[in-house]
């Protein structure tokens, strides 16, 4: 195919893709502005809630628990990210230099990794940090 | 063993996929078949029925309303009346069937009473009736009710020859019933509306013994 | 046909920002109508299959036997339908996260190879934008969806969409540290992120090198989806419609499309990691031989997207905090003893 | 056996003179009127010596010839013994008041309530009396009282005026008439109570929590019932029920409507049920008439009032796993085909597919037709294989257990207190099942099983109506091989006017313990008609057993409840 074009190339129709997909709703929403009918009214703009009026609204302070639930979450997607760049050098014959216990560098450091990963998970489970709401 | 466990799940659609489609009707073409006891839409036989408005007076929802049909026996009462059912309202208890003292009110199989107006589901006698008297008969149901009437009229006035002094009440009852006699015809309306009716009830029949699956019986 | 590829690989590598300018507006245009016109005919499959899998006929009527323009009708009401923005909602969040879901969708659509046309014993990718990492990519474009179905549920202003909102991010973040994980796995055995190179690198179908990563990333990408027995965030017995409640008319459509899309480029991507993607045997007839990648691909999606509609019929659905367990208590591990095992399997192999 | 004589013989000794009059009907039926001030007394009495530990239900009378009030408490017991006490205790007409048996018997709570907003009695010492049926607008007015003239009907729009309130929704309001004006007579300033909003606002506690409403227009909801959950992230802390949404008002349209047309009426309490509602009606009418049914008729009975539990568990148990599955669930569809099978046998009997109108006084409306016993022999066969993969599929599902289990326990215990009935009851282990403690046709002769649980949980609810499914299939067959030839109806015609009597009369609805007091005044309309369902029950049971769960298992509980809220409206 292509030869080998500059990184920043690539995400050019990535850029036409964002723009075209913002472009077909707006596109759909302007076509129904002009062919569907419009009577609004009061009820019709309330909120549904069971077919009653809701009690106080919903904007409510979540239960905290929850956001230490999302905190747990943002420590293991970096943790996992950091595997991603472990991929190219597994790949890479060149950068594995060394071997430990019979394995090479690059796969005992991720063993490494993955032991401190999941003391983390263990961790979390133990302090009930992952016990929904 | 979870998945194993899970197996019998994953089975349950496959077979249902098998075993061909049970749940939907395709409703207006393929109509459900209804058992012989199926409380439908009321089936009138207007020839013996006596307007006695039991029915009327049993149903729970009082959907049930008596008015004069012009098919009715003349050699019966003359302020004969027959039932007319509004839909709309009738919940098929069936009530009205078992009070009849005649049995001249049944339930059928015919079920779709959909209507484009509201007066559509409202039916009486005339839509109600699946047995009433061809217009022959009924003219000489006609003719034998005005011989009777002539009779009556003719003893009546024997009568009042006889009791010549009591005059007056005699008079009054020869009026009376002459004055019936006349009532008998069918309303105006209805006169109006004769030629049509006449038309309809000799198509009638046909159309039901050529359209058999309407009522989803078949 | 050689010179014309000759004269496309020359100007590519000379202007590759027109080069990929033009590509990129062909590719968008063509992409959004088949990903839409995909993703109709996966809510028709949806429809059809869950009928058959309860006794039922399905949509029988608009469009012959086979009900084929049902969805064309339903859009078509859709269209007509009024549209109504609730008084106490937040309104621009709540106008853009249709579109945020709209383009999420396109930008999975542009890194994703839908199938390889085959010439002169060459296989070449039909996709966009053939990143180098398009696998890590993705398995993250992918999960933008959510981020719309929050913006949905919390500018809602509405309790069942507060909690299908949170329900949902809920759902993502517990699925998506295995899932990442098993596309690690993969990628270690391909040496490759890129996945057209994946796809073409299995000689042995991942579903069988590694099943154990093959199962977990099936029930992350259901979970991705938002379907039964993860459907969590739009419970309809328990929040109505989750986040998608206060949505009606066309801007629920526009949504439910997006849900459609996703499950139709979560099926290629399964495909496509596990499944050997376009590999197949080529079909010696002169014309078909360029497309029978693509016809081999086509056949692998069906299956996976008939897979995904069979669970619905068969299955219940979790209670959420059981799904959060599963991903973090369960899952997490096992796609870290997979990953261990991928490394263990792709050293030997290589 | 404790008979009803032995139960008044030692409440007259325990109490002498509190029992004013007394009648025993027969052993299982005592009617005694109680000295109001004692009847708190003799009630926990009843339930500490003697077993009466089935608080089932009370009724209001209005004798307004009489010019007094009467509060019937209905008692029974858990298997102990098969007496059912009917305890009336008199109040007058102007400002009634009797005292309050809420703090004794928790579930006497909603019964007296719903006696208050319908009659006007007032319970002392009860814990709060607010509407439960009614709106808010209608206390005071008192429509089951017998010299009630109607309210000014809101849906025609006469009067009624809307007028938006601060909170967003619409208020109908009726302004007084001029005249009214005049005379001084301007009806009603507001209620002087919080309504249930209010209510439930004052139990929001900090800011994390919220209200939100399941119902009473809700995936969840079977019917309209409105269902709060106080919640804290997906926790419920507290939940709130209101009924009343499609209140029908059937016990005071049965006083204005014949004996035989208040019959139409029992179909439509809850039409899944509606043929033993018909025999309810029509048992209670045949005991104060003392008709004996023919042996036929009443096999025909046995067998058309199982089916008809058949197919209610069959819908009730689908119905449920469409909540916790959606409604692409296969087995659902499954259930559907068995029930189409069913309802078009009883179908096939009575003409109608869900509202039957099928039993008279003193008989049944039709015979079976030509070779019923052979098609219901096949059709029962396969809906027996059927059901034991419908039991042996939810015992091996994984997610089943997960969701199910341990959700909603019940403790033994816990449930006779608080008065629920049926399948629920049977779940927690109580075998009381009122075809074996109150038998009534040819049950007595007929060989089966009462079905019981372990734990009590969601779980064991929809086993107990599963396994039920496979009784209800052995006592029909039974039946068909017993069926004896004969008449239909009884040879004596039964009179328009039903001799002045009064009678309890309970059947095993598939839901549980169906009970009706009939009064008759021996006109040719009922006097007063109680309906004493086993929904009420139920329904009362659920806030409890709500707090602390999650909202799916809110959803859980709820449906394996199989509650109908049509029938608790009445």
């Amino acid at each position: 195919m292509a030869g080998e074009p500059m990184a920043v190339d690539y995400y050019i129709p990535l850029i036409i893709f964002m723009i075209m997909g913002a472009i077909v709703p707006i596109a759909a929403l302007a076509a129904v502005k002009i062919i569907a009918p419009l009577k609004p009214s009061r009820k019709k703009r309330s909120t549904y809630e069971g077919g009653l009026c809701p009690v106080r609204d919903a904007k409510i302070q979540y239960s905290v628990q929850y956001y230490l639930f999302a905190i747990v979450f943002v420590i293991f997607d970096v943790e996992v990210l950091f595997l991603y760049p472990w991929i190219y050098v597994y790949a890479n014959k060149a950068l594995q230099q060394f071997m430990v216990f019979g394995m090479n560098n690059a796969v005992f450091e991720m063993l490494l990794f993955i032991v401190v990963l999941l003391v983390g998970l263990v961790y979390a489970v133990k302090k009930e940090a992952l016990r929904w709401v | 063993m979870l998945k194993r466990k899970m197996l019998k799940n994953w089975g349950w659609p496959l077979r249902i996929a098998s075993r061909g489609t049970e749940v939907t009707r395709l409703y207006p073409e393929v109509m459900m078949e209804l058992p012989a006891a199926e409380r439908g839409i009321h089936e009138l036989d207007a020839t013996t029925c006596i307007g006695c408005a039991s029915c009327a007076r049993i149903c729970p929802n009082s959907c049930i309303e008596m008015v004069t049909y012009k098919y009715g026996s003349p050699l019966k009462n003359k302020k004969m009346q027959y039932p007319q059912i509004d839909y709309g309202r009738c919940m098929f208890c069936g009530l009205c069937v078992d009070e009849c003292p005649a049995e001249c009110l049944k339930m059928g199989k015919k079920v779709t009473m959909a209507g484009w107006e509201r007066e559509d589901i409202v039916r009486g006698p005339d839509k109600l009736a699946v047995k009433k008297f061809t217009a022959k008969e009924a003219a000489e149901l006609a003719a034998e009710a005005k011989r009777i009437a002539a009779e009556k009229a003719a003893a009546a006035a024997a009568k009042k020859k006889a009791a010549a002094k009591e005059g007056a009440p005699a008079e009054g009852a020869a009026k009376k019933v002459a004055k019936e006699g006349a009532e008998n015809k069918p309303p105006k309306k209805a006169v109006a509306k004769e030629g049509e009716n006449k038309e309809a009830n000799a198509q009638e029949p046909k159309k039901e013994d050529a359209k058999p699956t309407e009522g989803g019986a078949s | 046909m050689d010179g014309i590829i000759e004269a496309i690989s020359s100007f590519a590598s000379q202007e590759p920002a027109i080069y990929y300018l033009i590509i990129g507006i062909i590719g968008a245009v063509v992409l959004s109508a088949v990903v839409n016109i995909g993703a109709m005919y996966v809510i028709w499959l949806e429809v059809k299959l869950l009928g058959d899998f309860s006794a039922r006929y399905g949509p029988n009527r608009v469009g012959g036997r086979w009900g084929l323009l049902q969805i064309v009708a339903d859009a078509i009401k859709l269209f007509t339908k009024e549209d109504s923005i609730p008084a106490s909602a937040d309104k621009p969040v709540y106008v853009w996260a249709p579109i945020v879901a709209s383009m999420a969708t396109m930008l999975v659509a542009a890194a994703i190879p839908f199938g390889a046309l085959y010439f002169n014993g060459k296989y070449y990718p039909l996709v966009v934008a053939n990143m180098d990492i398009s696998a890590f990519y993705v398995e993250a474009a992918l999960s933008l969806l959510v981020i719309a179905a929050f913006m949905a549920g919390y500018s809602s202003n509405n309790k069942y969409s507060l909690l299908g909102a949170f329900r949902g991010i809920a759902r993502m973040i517990s699925y998506e540290v295995p899932m990442g994980v098993c596309v690690i796995s993969v990628a270690i055995m391909a040496h490759s992120l890129n996945l057209a190179e994946i796809a073409q690198n299995q000689t042995l179908w991942y579903a069988f090198a590694q099943p154990l990563g093959f199962g977990i990333f099936i029930v992350a990408l259901i979970t991705d989806l938002g379907r039964i027995p993860f459907d969590q965030s739009e419970a309809e017995e328990e929040i109505i419609c989750g986040y998608t409640t206060e949505y009606g008319g066309i801007r629920w459509g526009l949504i439910l499309f997006q849900e459609y899309n996703n499950m139709l480029l979560g099926s290629i991507l399964l495909t496509l990691l596990f499944l050997g993607g376009w590999a197949g045997p080529i079909i010696p007839v002169p014309g078909l031989s360029i497309i029978s990648p693509l016809i081999w691909m086509f056949m692998k999606v069906v299956i996976v997207l008939w897979f995904l509609i069979w669970t619905r019929s068969a299955l219940l659905r979790l209670r959420i905090d059981q799904v959060t367990d599963l991903g973090w208590k369960v899952l997490l591990p096992l796609s870290i003893v997979n990953l261990a095992w991928a490394v263990v399997v792709g050293s030997y192999f290589a | 056996m404790t008979t009803a004589s032995d139960v008044l013989s030692a409440v007259q000794s325990a109490f002498p003179g509190a029992v004013l009059e007394s009648r025993v009907e027969s052993d299982r039926r005592l009617w005694a009127t109680i000295d109001s001030n004692s009847i708190v007394d003799v009630c926990k009495h009843l339930s500490e010596k003697l077993n009466f530990d089935h608080y089932s239900g009370a009724a209001g009378v209005d004798w307004i010839a009489r010019k007094e009030m009467e509060v019937v408490e209905i008692m029974a017991s858990h298997g102990a013994h098969q007496v059912v006490a009917m305890l009336k205790s008199k109040t007058p007409r102007e400002n009634p008041s009797v005292k309050s048996l809420a703090n004794l018997f928790w579930n006497a709570n909603w019964y007296e309530r719903e006696i208050w907003e319908m009659f006007g009695i007032n319970f002392e010492g009860h814990p709060g009396l607010y509407p439960l049926l009614l709106g808010d607008e209608l206390v005071g007015v008192w429509p089951w009282r017998k010299d009630f003239k109607g309210y000014p009907d809101l849906t025609t729009g006469q009067r009624a005026v809307e007028r938006p309130t601060s909170e967003g929704y619409t208020e109908y309001f009726i302004p007084p008439t001029p005249a009214e004006i005049e005379a001084g007579t301007v009806p009603k300033e507001k209620p002087k109570y919080p309504s249930f909003r209010e209510r439930e606002e004052k139990e929001i506690k900090s800011d994390s929590e919220m209200i939100m409403h399941m119902g009473p227009q809700h995936a969840m909801l079977p019917g309209p019932f409105l269902l709060d959950i106080l919640i804290e992230g997906e926790r419920v802390h507290k939940a709130f029920l209101d009924m009343g949404y499609i209140h029908k008002g059937i016990e005071k349209i049965m006083e204005n409507r014949t004996w035989l047309q208040g019959l139409t009426y029992t179909d439509r309490m809850c039409y899944v049920a509606s043929l033993s509602n018909n025999e309810c009606y029509c048992g209670a009418i045949e005991k104060i008439l003392g008709l004996e049914v023919p042996l036929r008729a009443q096999y025909i009975r046995v067998i058309l009032e199982e089916l008809s539990r058949i197919q209610s568990h069959l819908i009730g148990t689908g119905e449920f796993m469409t909540l916790i599955a959606g409604v692409g669930y296969a087995p659902w569809n499954f259930m559907i085909i068995d029930r189409e099978s069913i309802i078009s046998l009883i179908e096939s009997v009575t003409g109608a597919r869900l509202t039957h109108t099928f039993v008279r006084f003193g008989g049944v409306r039709n015979d079976l037709p030509e070779g019923f016993s052979d098609k219901c022999r096949s059709a029962l066969k396969y809906i027996e294989s059927r059901t034991k993969e419908y039991i042996e599929l939810f015992e091996q599902d994984p997610i089943y257990h997960m969701r199910m289990e341990n959700v909603g326990v019940l403790s033994p215990d816990r449930a006779k207190r608080v008065g629920i009935s049926g399948p629920p009851l049977r779940a927690t282990g109580v075998a009381y099942d009122m075809r074996k403690e109150d038998p009534i046709l040819v049950y007595p002769d007929l060989d089966f099983k009462v079905v019981t649980g372990t734990r009590g949980d969601s779980a064991d609810r929809i086993d107990v109506r599963l396994r039920e499914i496979l009784e209800s299939i052995h006592i029909i067959e039974q039946c068909l091989d017993r069926i004896p030839a004969g008449p239909i109806k009884t040879e004596t015609k039964v009179p328009k006017k039903i001799p002045a009597g009064e009678a309890y009369y309970r059947v095993e609805d598939p839901r549980g313990e169906m009970g009706m007091y009939v009064i008759s005044d021996g006109g040719d309309k009922p006097y007063r008609v109680k309906v004493r369902g086993p929904v009420y029950a139920t329904l009362q049971t659920l806030p409890p057993l709500l707090e602390g769960v999650y909202i799916a298992d809110a959803v859980a509980i709820a449906g394996s409840m199989d509650g109908c809220p049509s029938e608790a409206d009445r």
